[in-house]
């Protein structure tokens, strides 16, 4: 699907002003009849130090322009498609884990401003790409043939020496290791999964409404039967004295 | 093979074949220089079928561009080669044999080749005419396998062709003393060329060429032991070692073999051995590459003199500033030289220690494992006993008196010991009934079985558990229940007659941590006088530069 | 993975209570070892885990001898195995122990 | 012979707790005796770990509460995972709610643990949102990283995200390991086998000099432990004041500003040079007082 094509479905024909800037994208949509705020990758974008910064430029700008009061603050529709976080020794050096952190740091102020953030994965999502800014939303979508991962079986099957064999049939019986939006749905990750015939623009405006500030998805792992330990055992922690 | 019943023709048809070589050769170089890009021609030119050819490397430095470059020669031209080496350790060396311009090795170590060789063995690819230790292979350098070509590894050249080798001398001096003076050719790859050498560690006139390498020579720093890695169970077996052997016998000659064991005993000199009162009386005088874990011990003044068979990368600057303790040219580098040293190791010290993979009931100790051709080295020319000594010392003689109490004759006995944890990870046994080494021999269609050190020459084998002094021992069955006695848990160990175990405890012949007055509890990292290679640096007073992937800093 | 429970008489027990303690880490060559106050009685419950299949015999003998140095009567001890030698695992079961024994409850 | 230091990069997670907060006050929870182990190691039939690698709890140091956790580096390299995450994220929840002076963070981890690599992405996303939560709660998360497997992938963004990070020198910090750039992108992108150029990028002190991390101490777990009293007298005097839209902007101004500045850069050379060292190859073994000196002067 070409990026116009993509914009369309989710937001209408004409409904959107989203300039492209290489593998980064930003602009604003109307999303339930209200602006929002659009900020992306595409191109399966490896995320280095100026692409993250460039994201949360656009964090802060969103917050600065709905900060005096003018306006409820828009929504920020986080359209990801992401192989990871670049892999440079100069990245590194000068801190990508740092700018992501920074990048983090400013979905959540914009969160704290009022501002609902809803991530569209409509490609790639891999590692640290993801865990920079889309993940950070409230609320989370797959479109079809997105690709959640943080390592596909084979490379898995290298590093930790279990057979591919072996880990192709366990799989099966697990969502916790294996590449998907399936999986991450059913671990709480990814609150939607959208087909092809769905009404994107609908389906967006629904997600708009229910996109809640407070982190539900250990909570909603537990319900889907996907991630069995985590909200107990945070439970447990948080309860003990 | 027999003498001829005629006198031959001529008595210098090998001079005449070095000088038409030469000849050919030289009109490849200017001088004795040759250009980098004109190697392989050079090689071409003087190396003929059927030569034995020797490329200089031990387990430190090689002489890795003229490897490279035998490997770009045509195979129609250079053929049939009978290599005599050190060491098989490049994979240029085995690139060699498979591209068929090698029919017949012989060597001493293979190492990080052993299993590729065996593969090769085992296709009739290749003959190997022996296994050597380091001493063997020298020796008939100058007896019946000596190199009709060596391509050999210097530091620098000066415009004649005089060669600096610098702190890793090693080999050199041996394979170029018998080439030179046997009719044959030698070529030299040197990191630099300059005006004027530091030192000359082998005259211009026994070489015949030299190159200028692209890259500097590799140099393994393969006898760094980072102390971050020894655990404490090392730390129990060097105490026991010290207290045990050390002391016991006053050792002061004494050489060290490769590996976490004695790296532990290095770095418990300054500290647990300073405790026992044993500066001065232990450790004085060695035979060892230079290893970093020494340095501690070095700076506390345990140590007198240091003997080299080669350098170790980042030892130079510490070694040039103490040239009391180490043999130090008047430029102030380093002398190794490893023929020298492992004689050394063989007749003027009293102890040998080292590592190993398998013990047999007997005492036969290997490391060799299945479908790995690895070779020696030099373990066993410094851990068998010297039957020619003859001086005497403390140590040799008290070891002597101690293995025939009896005996008319009065003789001294070099003291071998092999220090290794009785299981290794996972629950694999160190001691077994049977020696891998068989299975390989078979395999490979070896002759005798690949035997690091004899049963007959270990005198000590230390474990975790405590220490077997075989040498006391009076009978084949004390023998085997003293190994027994000391074998932990492995199923050579379970395996014991405990009551006989208990008797040799009795006469002193297996001894345990408590009847050594050690305190297990006690054997904790904070005994090492040195935690990390950093203490190592700092030990050095900064002089020590350790190579780049040992440094977490 | 290998798991499996041995159990040995053990009649010397310590005097006091004392609350759990784990001793040593879960990394390649090593193990941990957990130990508990386990039900009154004069024998010492060991369960291993070990990805070394095949070598229970061995463990039956370190822990024979552990249990015959050591007062563990009534003891429940629990041992995740990363592949440690015998020597390791008689090593960290002695730590373990003087641990557990330095703290009272 | 000198008091022998508590080596913090040797140290295993529960004897780095121990001897870094007030003896005895640490008290566990979810012990390893209540056994919350991986079963989706057990699955894989890997080792488990009966605190699956990270010991949480409340301790007090130099008096002042404390919550504290400790990833153990030796066990499976200190990587997330699902239990392993979810202890953390409940301690940081339990900060909401308690209100200690600060959380402490010993992390030792290279990130996402593979063998439950969604559980472990998604724990590490929680745990970022549950780091700026707390401090959005005005309770400071400090971040202490000195250990052998230092704060890599995803643990690298959540140190970052701490109100402070003090490492040693030994202790490194980044998103992608060396050894994962060198196995994707070559050798000559990334030697991994060079320690000491992985140190010059990812170490301590080029961290501190970069200003990724905010304290170097020796590594010596009473260093850490007297940087870390005084961190808490200083955030006790001055709380931690939620970060705001300026706070923000300038943290964007000086990263944008640093990656101009550093645009080309590939080596922590360059860092040094640029902090005013003088001799730059004696930087990785300068003694970290003398430093912290330069750095103090040179500010």
């Amino acid at each position: 699907m070409t990026t116009d094509a993509l914009f369309n479905s989710l937001f209408g024909p004409g409904r959107h002003t989203i300039i492209i800037d290489g593998a980064f994208m930003h602009g604003t949509a109307v999303v339930a009849g209200r602006e929002a705020v659009v900020i992306g990758t595409r191109d399966h974008a490896e995320i280095d130090c100026e692409l993250a910064l460039k994201v949360a430029g656009t964090l802060l700008a969103a917050v600065a322009e709905d900060g005096n009061g003018s306006r409820p603050p828009r929504t920020i529709v986080i359209l990801v498609d992401t192989r990871g976080q670049a892999l440079s020794r100069h990245d590194e050096l000068i801190g990508l884990n740092g700018c992501f952190a920074h990048t983090a740091g400013c979905a959540d102020l914009a969160r704290r401003c009022g501002h609902r953030l809803v991530t569209l994965v409509h490609g790639d999502a891999v590692s640290g790409g993801f865990l920079a800014f889309g993940l950070m939303a409230d609320r989370i979508c797959a479109l079809p043939h997105a690709q959640v991962r943080v390592m596909d079986l084979r490379a898995m099957a290298r590093v930790t020496k279990i057979p591919y064999d072996r880990l192709v049939v366990l799989a099966e019986e697990s969502p916790v290791f294996a590449p998907g939006a399936e999986n991450y749905w059913r671990m709480g990750a990814v609150h939607e999964l959208w087909s092809a015939d769905d009404d994107w623009c609908a389906r967006l405006e629904a997600a708009v409404n229910c996109a809640e500030a407070g982190d539900t998805r250990a909570a909603l792992g537990l319900e889907r039967d996907g991630r069995r330990l985590a909200s107990p055992l945070a439970q447990l922690v948080a309860a003990a004295s | 093979m027999n003498a001829p019943s005629t006198p031959p023709a001529s008595w210098d048809g090998q001079k005449r074949n070095q000088q038409a070589r030469i000849e050919r050769g030289a009109a490849l170089a200017k001088g004795r220089e040759v250009a980098g890009a004109d190697i392989v021609r050079l090689l071409e030119a003087v190396i003929e079928p059927g030569d034995r050819v020797c490329i200089e490397g031990n387990n430190q430095k090689q002489a890795d561009f003229l490897a490279r470059s035998l490997v770009r020669t045509d195979p129609a031209l250079v053929r049939d080669l009978h290599l005599v080496q050190s060491v098989l350790a490049l994979p240029e060396h085995v690139d060699l044999i498979e591209q068929g311009q090698v029919r017949r090795i012989d060597f001493s170590f293979s190492g990080p080749q052993a299993g590729r060789l065996a593969n090769l063995v085992e296709q009739g690819r290749i003959e190997i005419g022996a296994i050597h230790t380091y001493l063997e292979l020298f020796g008939r350098y100058f007896i019946d396998l000596t190199p009709k070509v060596a391509l050999i590894a210097a530091q620098a050249a000066d415009r004649e062709g005089n060669l600096y080798t610098g702190p890793n001398t090693e080999d050199t001096p041996a394979i170029v003393e018998a080439t030179a003076f046997r009719n044959g050719i030698v070529i030299a790859q040197v990191n630099e060329v300059v005006d004027r050498l530091p030192r000359v560690d082998i005259p211009a006139d026994w070489v015949d060429f030299f190159v200028k390498a692209p890259t500097p020579h590799y140099i393994e720093p393969l006898f760094t032991r980072d102390p971050a890695q020894i655990t404490e169970i090392q730390i129990l077996m060097a105490m026991i070692a010290i207290k045990g052997l050390y002391a016991e016998y006053g050792i002061t000659r004494l050489n060290h073999g490769i590996g976490f064991d004695t790296a532990a005993i290095e770095l418990l000199l300054p500290t647990y051995a300073a405790e026992l009162g044993l500066k001065g009386k232990i450790c004085t005088n060695w035979a060892l590459n230079p290893h970093p874990t020494l340095i501690p011990a070095i700076e506390a003044g345990f140590v007198h003199s240091v003997h080299c068979f080669g350098s170790e990368v980042g030892m130079e600057r510490y070694i040039a500033a103490r040239p009391d303790v180490f043999f130090v040219g008047r430029d102030g580098s380093l002398r190794s030289n490893r023929a020298f040293s492992q004689a050394a190791g063989h007749y003027a010290c009293d102890l040998f220690i080292g590592s190993t993979l398998q013990i047999d009931l007997e005492g036969n100790s290997s490391t060799a494992t299945k479908g790995r051709i690895a070779g020696f080295g030099g373990a066993p020319n410094m851990g068998s006993d010297a039957r020619g000594r003859r001086h005497p010392s403390p140590a040799w003689l008290r070891a002597g008196r101690e293995a025939s109490p009896n005996a008319a004759m009065p003789r001294g006995r070099k003291l071998v010991a092999q220090i290794v944890e009785s299981s290794r990870e996972h629950m694999q046994p160190a001691f077994v009934e049977r020696l891998d080494a068989w299975e390989l021999a078979e395999t490979a269609g070896m002759e005798l079985p690949p035997v690091m050190i004899y049963a007959e020459d270990v005198t000590h084998v230390i474990t975790e558990e405590g220490s077997a002094h075989l040498l006391r021992c009076t009978t084949p069955e004390e023998r085997e229940q003293a190994i027994r006695g000391v074998a932990g848990y492995t199923q050579v160990g379970l395996g014991r007659d405990r009551r006989m175990v208990e008797n040799l405890r009795d006469r002193g012949i297996v001894r345990y941590p408590q009847d050594l007055g050690i305190d297990k509890r006690l054997a904790t990292r904070d005994l090492l006088a040195a935690r990390n290679i950093k203490d190592l640096v700092h030990a050095s007073g900064g002089l020590y530069n350790p190579p780049v992937h040992f440094r977490n800093w | 993975m290998e798991q499996f429970v041995m159990t040995f008489p053990a009649a010397c027990r310590l005097a006091e209570a004392h609350p759990p303690r784990l001793c040593g880490v879960v990394s390649s060559g090593n193990l941990e070892v957990l130990v508990e106050s386990g039900d009154p009685g004069d024998a010492c419950r060991i369960e291993v885990s070990t990805p070394a299949t095949g070598f229970r015999d061995i463990w039956a003998a370190v822990l024979r001898d552990f249990v015959e140095r050591q007062p563990v009567g009534g003891l429940r001890i629990t041992i995740n195995d990363a592949g440690a030698t015998p020597a390791v695992v008689s090593l960290r079961l002695d730590q373990a122990m003087d641990t557990f024994r330095s703290e009272k409850s | 012979m000198s008091v022998k230091k508590t080596s913090f990069f040797e140290a295993s997670a529960r004897t780095r707790i121990a001897r870094l907060v007030d003896p005895g006050s640490f008290s566990e929870f979810c012990p390893p005796q209540l056994r919350h182990t991986s079963p989706h190691l057990a699955r894989l039939h890997a080792p488990v770990a009966f605190d699956d690698g990270v010991a949480v709890g409340c301790a007090r140091l130099a008096g002042h509460p404390v919550l504290i956790a400790a990833q153990e580096g030796r066990f499976n390299g200190g990587a997330v995972g699902e239990v392993h995450g979810a202890k953390l994220a409940g301690l940081l929840d339990k900060a909401v709610s308690e209100r200690p002076a600060a959380v402490l963070l010993l992390v030792d981890s290279g990130g996402v643990r593979l063998h439950e690599a969604n559980a472990g992405l998604i724990a590490i996303s929680e745990l970022m949102r549950a780091v700026l939560r707390t401090q959005a709660a005005g309770i400071p998360v400090f971040a202490l990283i000195g250990g052998s497997c230092g704060a890599f992938g995803g643990m690298g963004i959540v140190a970052r995200l701490c109100a402070e990070v003090v490492m040693s020198e030994q202790g490194r910090m980044g998103l992608s390991g060396p050894e994962v750039i060198e196995t994707v992108m070559g050798v000559e992108e990334f030697d991994s086998r060079d320690r000491a150029l992985v140190w010059r990028v990812t170490g301590g002190k080029v961290r501190r000099a970069l200003g990724e991390a905010t304290r170097l101490v020796e590594d010596d777990v009473a260093a850490f432990r007297a940087v870390t009293a005084d961190l808490l007298a200083e955030y006790g005097a001055r709380p931690l004041k939620p970060s705001s839209l300026d706070t923000l902007f300038d943290a964007h101004a000086r990263l944008t500003a640093r990656t101009r500045r550093f645009s080309a850069a590939r080596d922590g050379r360059e860092i040094f040079a640029a902090s005013g060292f003088s001799d730059i190859d004696g930087v990785p073994l300068m003694a970290v007082d003398a430093f912290n000196r330069h750095l103090m002067e040179t500010a």
